[in-house]
C-alpha cells in the first residue's frame, strides 16, 4: 500500500507543542495522513465549572500562553452578556489594545516559526528580536509579558498612565518600520516564495465546506473576520480593515498575516491616542440569572467562541470553548497530501496550529492516543 | 611535520571553524552566539555520555564508520600542500574517492538502524550525492583539461574562472550539508536525519566529520583558487572562503531535494561549461 | 442580520438577544430542520456544545451566518441517549461530534468513525461532563 | 538573497540579546514579579486567601502564620488588589529559578 509510514510527533523539532501525526509515504510524496491529537489535556473546562465567576477569567487566560487575552477577553464578554451589563468606553479601549497587541505578538512568533519551519533561522532570530518590543509594551501595560490578565467583569484591572501610553506609541514606531521591513523581505526572497507559493492550497469550496476560520479562510479569499461582523469591543469606532488574500496556500497565508500585523500596529496606536479619562470598571452586581450566552472574537488564529451556561449559582454551569485550531486541524489532509515530507512542517505551521488550545478538555489518565481517519472527512477524495 | 601533530592540529582547527560559523552566524542574526571554543566542549561532553545500543540495528558498524569517517577526511588533509605527508602530486581521483568516501560512511550509518528517520536521510544524501558530484566531477574534468594532467598544478584560478569559483562555493555547500543544502539533515522534516539514533562516542564522531568535512572542504577551495604562497596568507584567504559560506548560510532558506537538484544542475552545470568553453577556446 | 421571516417557526422560539436568536428543536426531526436551514444558507456551524442538565441532556448546534448566530437546542432523553449525526450534511461537525459523545455520553447514530478523541481507549467510569 | 543586506548590517551592530544574569534588569513600574507581605500591615483577615484563583495562600488567623506558594501563584495580583490595608505587594523583582516547590512562610 505504502512505502513507510513516518511518525511525526508527538515530540518532533518542528513541533513546539504534541500533535501525532501519522504521515504514510510513497518516496518523498505523502500519500495519507492521520492525526490525533490529546496530549496536552488540562481539564480546563471542567475545572472552569468549580470555581465562581472572578476566578475563573483567570483560569480562562490560561487555556493557552499565546492567546491568553482573547480568552480572558471573550470568557469576560460572554458573562457580561449573561449580566447584559455594559463596560465603560476607557476599558474598551485598553482591552482592544491589549487585544490587538497579542496578536502582533503571536503573528510575530508564528512568522519566525514559520521560518524556522523551512530552515530559515535567520527570519526566526528576526522576527523574535522584533516580538521584544511588543512584549515590552505588553509587560509596560499589565505588569506581564505573556499571560496579562488585564480583563476582569464589568472593565479592566489596570489604568494606562499617560508615560507609559507614550512610551507603548514609540515602541509601536520603531515596530512598524521593522514589520514594514520584514515584509519587504519576505515578500520578496526568491527562496521563501520557492517553498511556499502553490504548497497547501485551499480553495473557497473547501474553507466553506469545513468551516475553516481566521487568516486561514482569509487567505482564500473569504472575508470571515469577527472584528468586522460583531463589531465587538472598538473595533467599529477604529475603522478596521479587512485582510483578504486569493490564493489560498501558504505563501499567501503568510502574507495575510504580516499585512494583519500592519493593521494591528495602526488599531493599537489609533486606540491608545483614543483613551479618554474616564472611569476603568463599571460596578456589578453578581446577581446571575438562569440563562445562556454565547459571545465569539477574533483570536489571532481565528474565530474563538465560548458558550457559558449558568444555573444562578455565583459558579458557571458549563462552559464550552471552540478554538479556531480545533476547526482549522480538519483541513490537514487536504493541504499535506500531494506535496512532499518536506512541505509538512511548513504547510503544518501555515495553519499556525495552537494544540494548547485545541486539547483542553477533561483529565486524562492514560496518555493512548486516538487516530482520526481524515479519508473519512473527505469522502470523494 | 608528524602525523600526529597533523592529525591533532586539523581537528583542533575544524573544531575552530565550527566555532567561527557559529559566532559570525550568531552575530548576522543580532545574536551574541556560543564562544568560539563551544564545538570543544560539545565534543568533550558528549565522549562523557552514554552509549544506547539501538534494538536491531548494525551498532558494531556504526561505531566502526564514525572513526573510519574521520580517518578519510584527515587523509586528505595529509595531501595538503603545507603538510607533505602523502606527496602524491595532488592525485584528483583520489581525491574524489576520498571525498565521496565519508558521505557514503554517513550513508551507511542511515541504513544500518531501523528507524524511518535516518532512512530518509540517507536516501536524501543519496540523490544529493549525484546531484553535487556530478558538478563537482565536471570541474575535476576541467582542471584535467586546464592543467593537461590529473596531477595539481599550483595556479591562481580566481582571477581566470570566476564563474567556477562560484559554482565550487554552491558546491561545498552542498557537500558539507550547510544551508540551503541541509537537505539530508534537515531536522524540523526528519529529525536529526542518519545521527537521529546516534549518542555518546559516535555522535561525537560524526559531529567531528561534519566540521572536519567543513575544515577540508574550505581548505580545499582555497587551494583550488587562490594558492596562497604561504601558511598565514592560506588562512586568511580560507577564512574569507569561511564567511562567504556562513552568509550563505545565513542569508538562504532550506531547498526542498528537488528544488537543490535543479539549483546545482539547471543553474550551476552551464556556469561551469562557460569556464569550459573557455578553456578548451 | 435579523432573523430571517422563513426561520420564524422552525421550532420553538424561547429567546432573542442582539444578533442572535434560540429555537428548541423537536427531537424527532431536528436532522430536517437542520437540512432546510443548510439549504437556506445558513451553512456554517462554529460549535456545538453540550450540558446535562439532569433528565436529559442539552445539545446546542450554533450556526453562524455573517454576524447572525443561530443556537438550535435539542433536547436529547437520557433514557434513548442518542442523536443522528450531522456529518453527512456538515463535515465540520466531525470533531465536535466526537467530543460531544466523548464528554457527554452521547451515542452518535452513523458518526464515520466513533470513539474517543482527547479521552483514552480504555477510559473508565462515567463520562466527564455528566452529572450525577 | 533579499536578506544578504541586513546580514551585513547586523554583523556591525551590538548584538540585541540581553545579558540577563550578568547585567541587571530594569523591569517597569507596576510588573508583578516577587511576592512581598507586610507583617505590620496585615490585619489576617483571609480576603486574599478566599480571592485567590490558585490557592496559593494560606493564612492561620489564630498563629499569626502566613504562607505564600510560590509554585501555585499565577501572579495575577488578585490579592493585592482586594488587600483591605495594602499588605501584599508585587515587587519589581524577578522570582527566582529553584528546582523545587517552595511554600515561603512569614511567622
Amino acid at each position: 500500500m505504502h512505502d513507510l509510514m513516518i511518525p511525526f510527533g508527538p515530540a518532533h523539532p518542528a513541533l513546539p507543542e504534541p500533535v501525532y501525526l501519522k504521515l504514510f509515504l510513497e518516496g518523498e510524496e505523502i500519500q495519507d495522513v492521520d492525526f490525533s491529537v490529546g496530549y496536552n489535556h488540562k481539564g480546563i473546562e471542567k475545572s472552569l465549572e468549580e470555581m465562581d465567576y472572578i476566578k475563573s477569567i483567570f483560569m480562562a487566560g490560561r487555556v493557552c500562553g499565546i492567546c491568553s487575552s482573547a480568552h480572558s477577553t471573550c470568557y469576560t464578554q460572554t458573562v457580561e452578556k449573561l449580566l447584559n451589563i455594559e463596560i465603560p468606553n476607557r476599558a474598551r479601549l485598553i482591552r482592544t489594545s491589549i487585544f490587538e497587541l497579542e496578536r502582533l505578538h503571536s503573528h510575530l512568533l508564528w512568522l519566525g516559526m514559520f521560518g524556522h519551519e523551512m530552515g530559515f533561522d535567520t527570519l526566526f532570530m528576526l522576527s523574535f528580536r522584533e516580538r521584544e518590543y511588543v512584549l515590552d509594551s505588553l509587560e509596560l501595560i499589565t505588569g506581564k509579558r505573556v499571560v496579562h490578565d488585564i480583563n476582569t467583569i464589568g472593565g479592566v484591572r489596570r489604568d494606562v498612565s499617560q508615560e507609559t501610553m507614550s512610551k507603548v506609541l514609540k515602541n509601536l514606531d520603531i515596530l512598524k518600520d521593522k514589520v514594514e521591513h520584514l515584509q519587504n523581505l519576505v515578500e520578496k526572497d526568491p527562496i521563501i516564495k520557492k517553498r511556499t507559493v502553490g504548497i497547501g492550497k485551499l480553495d473557497k469550496k473547501d474553507v466553506e465546506r469545513l468551516c475553516l476560520v481566521g487568516p486561514v479562510a482569509r487567505a482564500s479569499g473569504i472575508p470571515y473576520d469577527i472584528r468586522k461582523t460583531d463589531r465587538y469591543l472598538a473595533y467599529d469606532d477604529l475603522g478596521f480593515k479587512i485582510v483578504v488574500e486569493n490564493d489560498g496556500d501558504n505563501f499567501a497565508r503568510t502574507l495575510v498575516r504580516i499585512k494583519e500585523m500592519l493593521e494591528s500596529i495602526r488599531l493599537v496606536k489609533l486606540a491608545i491616542k483614543s483613551i479618554k479619562p474616564g472611569i476603568i470598571k463599571n460596578k456589578v452586581v453578581m446577581n446571575f440569572p438562569v440563562d445562556e450566552a454565547i459571545s465569539r472574537v477574533e483570536a489571532p488564529r481565528g474565530e474563538l467562541i465560548y458558550y457559558v451556561k449558568s444555573n444562578g449559582s455565583n459558579k458557571p454551569a458549563r462552559v464550552k470553548i471552540r478554538t479556531p485550531t480545533y476547526a482549522n486541524i480538519l483541513c490537514l489532509n487536504k493541504i499535506l497530501v500531494g506535496h512532499t515530507l518536506a512541505d509538512v512542517p511548513v504547510s503544518l505551521e501555515s495553519l499556525d496550529p495552537c494544540l494548547c488550545c485545541t486539547d483542553r478538555l477533561t483529565v486524562v489518565r492514560n496518555g493512548k492516543e486516538e487516530i482520526i481517519k481524515l479519508e473519512d472527512l473527505h469522502g470523494h477524495h | 611535520m608528524v602525523i600526529i601533530e597533523v592529525f591533532f592540529i586539523s581537528i583542533f582547527l575544524s573544531f575552530i571553524y565550527e566555532g567561527i560559523i557559529r559566532k559570525v552566524a550568531a552575530r548576522m542574526q543580532n545574536r551574541i552566539g556560543p564562544p568560539i571554543w563551544q564545538p570543544i566542549l560539545d565534543f568533550i561532553k558528549l565522549l562523557s555520555k552514554e552509549r544506547f545500543e539501538v534494538q536491531n540495528s548494525n551498532f558494531s558498524l556504526v561505531s566502526f564508520l564514525s572513526i573510519i569517517s574521520v580517518i578519510g577526511l584527515i587523509t586528505i588533509v595529509f595531501m595538503f600542500p603545507f603538510v607533505g605527508i602523502l606527496n602524491f602530486n595532488w592525485d584528483f581521483i583520489l581525491l574524489i574517492y576520498l571525498l565521496v568516501f565519508s558521505t557514503a560512511c554517513f550513508i551507511l550509518v542511515g541504513f544500518s538502524f531501523p528507524s524511518p528517520y535516518p532512512l530518509i536521510g540517507s536516501t536524501r544524501e543519496i540523490i544529493l550525492l549525484l546531484a553535487y558530484d556530478f558538478p563537482l566531477m565536471i570541474i575535476i574534468l576541467f582542471f584535467g583539461i586546464n592543467y593537461q594532467s590529473i596531477q595539481f598544478i599550483p595556479n591562481n584560478l580566481i582571477l581566470s574562472f570566476p564563474l567556477l569559483f562560484v559554482s565550487f562555493l554552491f558546491i561545498t555547500q552542498a557537500k558539507v550539508g550547510l544551508p540551503p543544502f541541509n537537505i539530508s539533515e534537515a531536522d524540523q522534516e526528519i529529525a536529526a536525519s542518519f545521527l537521529t539514533e546516534c549518542s555518546g562516542f559516535e555522535l561525537a564522531m560524526f559531529n567531528l566529520a561534519k566540521s572536519l568535512k567543513i575544515f577540508v572542504m574550505v581548505s580545499l577551495t582555497t587551494i583550488f583558487f587562490f594558492n596562497p604562497p604561504n601558511i598565514p596568507m592560506f588562512f586568511l584567504t580560507s577564512l574569507f572562503v569561511l564567511f562567504i559560506g556562513i552568509l550563505l548560510r545565513v542569508i538562504l532558506a532550506r531547498f526542498r531535494i528537488d528544488q537543490g537538484f535543479k539549483f546545482l544542475w539547471i543553474f550551476l552545470l552551464p556556469l561551469i561549461f562557460i569556464d569550459i568553453i573557455k578553456v578548451i577556446i | 442580520m435579523k432573523l430571517p421571516k422563513e426561520l420564524k417557526n422552525i421550532g420553538k422560539f424561547y429567546k432573542q438577544g442582539k444578533n442572535e436568536a434560540w429555537f428548541i428543536l423537536p427531537y424527532e426531526n431536528f436532522k430536517d430542520v437542520i437540512k432546510n436551514i443548510i439549504d437556506f444558507g445558513i451553512n456554517r456551524i462554529s460549535s456545538i456544545s453540550g450540558y446535562d442538565n439532569g433528565k436529559e441532556i442539552e445539545v446546542i448546534y450554533h450556526f453562524v451566518k455573517d454576524n447572525f448566530l443561530l443556537n438550535l437546542k435539542v433536547l436529547v432523553p437520557k433514557s434513548l441517549n442518542k442523536i443522528d449525526t450531522l456529518t453527512d450534511l456538515l463535515p465540520a461537525t466531525f470533531l465536535l461530534e466526537k467530543e460531544l459523545s466523548e464528554m457527554l455520553g452521547i451515542k452518535i447514530i452513523g458518526h464515520p468513525k466513533p470513539g474517543k478523541l482527547f479521552l483514552s481507549e480504555d477510559w473508565y467510569g462515567k463520562p466527564p461532563l455528566r452529572k450525577g | 538573497m533579499r536578506f544578504l543586506p541586513t546580514a551585513i548590517k547586523n554583523i556591525f551592530k551590538k548584538p540585541f540579546t540581553y545579558k540577563y544574569p550578568y547585567k541587571p534588569i530594569i523591569l517597569p513600574q507596576g510588573f508583578r514579579g516577587d511576592f512581598s507581605w507586610d507583617r505590620n500591615k496585615c490585619i489576617f483577615c483571609e480576603v486574599c486567601e478566599r480571592v485567590c484563583p490558585a490557592e496559593a495562600i494560606n493564612v492561620e488567623k489564630e498563629k499569626k502564620n502566613y504562607e505564600w506558594d510560590s509554585g501555585k501563584c499565577i501572579f495575577c495580583a488578585q490579592c493585592e488588589e482586594n488587600c483591605p490595608t495594602k499588605a501584599i505587594h508585587f515587587i519589581e523583582k524577578m522570582t527566582q529559578v529553584d528546582t523545587e516547590r517552595k511554600i515561603r512562610k512569614y511567622q
